[in-house]
């Protein structure tokens, strides 16, 4: 077994993970795009319209994944931040770092999404909706984990700082939500909200898993292409990026 | 016994020191020499583990310290640039404090005995506010009088002291190595200690 | 195929200005973050590779005197 | 264990005491925060008495968050954290240690001025102490959960808005019960439920927040 986990170390080198990354990225952008277009022609082509909501309901198929978007990533930074402090690999930590900005992104599209949906539906931008609400906390949480980053120059213990926030944050979610569920019910009644998703007719969930596998697949080849930004930045006065560079500039 | 090997320190992008290895047995000091910004205090504080080596070990007592951790910090006595004295109490309280914090409490007998030795007697009561920069510093050594811990570590204790205090200083260095204490300091005047062997180790090209 | 026109497609149901908007908001910050970051990165490598090559001019210039 | 945890707060309480101009300061902010709510929405009783749970808690949090920066900042420049984290007994006690002192120096002393104000917005007596006693059980969790937030932004430039940045999101689930504590009771109904969640809220702040906190001085200090 040692000998898997060996590689698995070698790779975790930022050194031999950058010719790697930059390998997987137009693969990931291939599988993104045709989750994508297959997602997107179901949800908007096939799928039939709404009793209820009419066409406005198929903002789902981009305010869904969108926030399972936001959620996942926020436990894949946990992830590598918990890699990180345990075993020490400094890629760990940029992985997390490369990952907040999409995150970020996603919860904002999240929020978006949500309120031109609310609109329509309700009468208004903003809903108290429980998991809107938590989803703004969401990206409070985003953000404090990316200017807490920014205000510290020295990156090593920028990654540290980062990913004691992200599982301190990670801890916190579970708490927030039920928080705010409770505060919702307590305050509102459960009349306003958006958990109550239409009847999912088998197009519609298969339009939504698409999207939300074409949105990771995003994820993953921007996280990609960040890292390998930071990588050169960090490593910038290393023997390997020195060839990695010119030798860039030879073959353009 | 205190054992570095191959200890290398990474600042930012710049590699102080790689390769640094020593071995101290009881009884010796260490005297680290070298230029400003070669990492003599980052190697101080890698020993005390404030700060983890980029490469190599450091060993007590035949044992990792990154392991022992509460079991060597109990045998260790660190003195860095800063005094460690809080300027709103008087240097008696904060005397007694870093003693209790240390997990050594202090007699208040004791503790104006140790003040008198660093030549702060009629001050005990003043708050350290007041004191000059000196006498801060006479404060913070007050506290190697009383010290019984095995392993020194003393980031250029003779700073700011007129001469007789550095004479004092240099005899308590040199009555904690003859208990069989170890000592790791940095200075740049050199001090004779009247003490078993002292080593030297230079860092920086 | 659910619509019937282009145009009957463009207003949604009604809904054109919420849906147009969401899927707009969407598609342009996914495509928006790529190239941003895209861009970072080639100025990074091009601002790299002038920093090594004066250093390597540096070095050569040293080590011949005129 | 417990000698180093008595010898930490007495020296906090100390240097607090040495330094009232702070804790009166944080006070002070307290009270004006909560005096402008009724300048700006009006003196009507009924209003103010619905909005009274709201603004004290957010004001509470606001005020606990002007002392955090200096819950590590002087101990961090003047060399003291150093040898606190060279004890021989785990940082994560001492942190703890810091956190009551932090407690006793804000949290409690705002609790006790609550009733105070609480008649400035017209509460009902029942509210009032159901608020004394809400504010009794969250305030820890907010010195906890600041705690990590002042370790992490440890001698940064602009460390103390990046500290609320950081701490605020967190602080909301204590928000949520302490002012539903008083509200429920304001409405007749029972807040039992409420404390409990508060009461929950800062045991497993108190006991989990100085670990992740002794985590984030050490990452300073290195």
């Amino acid at each position: 077994m040692n000998n898997r986990l060996l590689n698995w170390f070698k790779f975790a080198s930022p050194q031999s993970f950058f010719p790697l990354a930059g390998k997987m990225i137009p693969g990931f952008w291939a599988l993104a795009v045709i989750f994508g277009v297959a997602g997107l022609y179901l949800g908007f082509f096939v799928a039939p319209t709404d009793a209820q909501q009419g066409e406005g309901y198929r903002i789902i198929f981009l305010h869904v994944p969108a926030a399972w978007m936001s959620m996942f990533i926020y436990l894949v930074m946990a992830f590598w931040a918990a890699i990180g402090l345990i075993y020490k690999t400094r890629l760990s930590g940029m992985m997390a770092s490369a990952l907040a900005p999409t995150g970020a992104m996603f919860t904002f599209l999240a929020l978006w999404t949500g309120a031109f949906w609310g609109k329509p539906m309700w009468g208004a931008w903003w809903v108290w909706d429980a998991r809107l609400t938590s989803e703004l906390i969401l990206f409070f949480l985003y953000i404090g984990f990316i200017a807490l980053q920014a205000a510290i120059d020295d990156p090593r213990r920028a990654d540290k700082a980062g990913a004691i926030l992200a599982l301190v944050g990670v801890v916190n979610i579970p708490i927030i939500y039920f928080s705010v569920k409770w505060w919702n019910t307590l305050h509102q009644g459960a009349s306003v909200s958006l958990t109550k998703a239409p009847s999912m007719a088998q197009t519609m969930l298969l339009a939504m898993l698409l999207c939300a596998l074409a949105f990771w697949m995003y994820s993953v080849a921007v996280a990609l292409m960040r890292v390998r930004g930071i990588i050169l930045e960090r490593e910038r006065n290393s023997e390997w990026v020195k060839q990695q560079v010119t030798m860039a500039a030879a073959g353009r | 016994m205190l054992e570095a090997s191959n200890l290398e320190c990474v600042r930012g992008e710049r590699r102080l020191f790689a390769g640094v290895g020593f071995r101290l047995d009881a009884g010796e000091l260490l005297s680290l020499q070298g230029a400003n910004g070669s990492g003599k205090t980052s190697l101080l504080r890698m020993l005390c583990g404030l700060t983890a080596p980029a490469a190599g070990e450091i060993r007590w007592r035949g044992q990792a310290t990154a392991k022992l951790g509460g079991e060597f910090r109990a045998e260790l006595c660190y003195l860095g640039h800063h005094n460690a004295i809080k300027e709103e109490l008087t240097p008696l309280e904060n005397l007694l404090t870093s003693a209790r914090l240390a997990g050594e409490p202090l007699a208040e007998d004791n503790a104006l005995d140790a003040l008198e030795t660093v030549g702060l007697a009629g001050r005990e009561d003043l708050a350290c506010r007041y004191l000059s920069q000196g006498q801060k510093r006479r404060v913070a050594l007050a506290r190697l009088v009383h010290e019984r811990r095995a392993l020194w570590i003393l980031d250029e204790p003779y700073v700011a002291l007129d001469v007789a205090a550095v004479d004092m200083v240099a005899g308590l260095i040199g009555a904690h190595l003859q208990r069989g204490g170890l000592a790791v300091l940095t200075t740049h005047q050199p001090v004779a200690v009247a003490a078993g062997s002292i080593r030297e180790l230079r860092l920086g090209s | 195929m659910v619509w019937n026109s282009f145009s009957d497609f463009l207003a949604m149901g009604g809904y054109g200005l919420y849906v147009w908007g969401s899927v707009g908001a969407t598609a342009l910050l996914m495509m928006l973050e790529p190239i941003i970051i895209a861009r970072r990165n080639s100025a990074l490598t091009t601002q790299l590779q002038r920093q090594f090559r004066a250093e390597r001019n540096q070095h050569t210039q040293r080590r011949s005197p005129a | 264990m417990l000698a180093l945890l008595k010898t930490v707060v007495a020296r906090d309480l100390r240097l607090a005491m040495r330094r009232q101009a702070d804790i009166v300061s944080a006070l002070f902010f307290f009270i004006i925060v909560v005096s402008l709510f009724p300048l700006g929405v009006g003196p009507e009783a009924d209003l103010l008495r619905r909005l009274a749970p709201g603004v004290l808690w957010v004001a509470a949090l606001l005020a606990t968050m002007l002392s955090l920066p200096r819950l590590f900042a002087d101990d961090f420049r003047d060399g003291t954290l150093e040898q606190l984290a060279l004890g021989p007994q785990p940082l994560a006690v001492a942190v703890f240690g810091k956190t009551l002192a932090h407690w006793l120096s804000s949290g409690l002393p705002l609790t006790l001025l609550s009733p105070l104000i609480g008649a400035q917005f017209d509460l009902p007596a029942d509210a009032v102490w159901m608020l004394v006693l809400a504010l009794l059980i969250g305030t820890p969790a907010l010195s906890a959960i600041g705690a990590i937030g002042a370790a992490l932004t440890l001698g940064l430039r602009g460390g103390g808005v990046l500290l609320s940045l950081l701490v605020l999101p967190l602080y909301i689930p204590v928000l949520i019960f302490g002012a539903g504590a008083v509200d429920a009771t304001a409405g007749g109904l029972g807040a039992q439920a409420h404390l409990s969640v508060l009461g929950a809220l800062s045991l497993a702040g108190l006991f989990f927040a100085p670990w992740a906190t002794a985590a984030a001085l050490r990452v300073a200090l290195e």
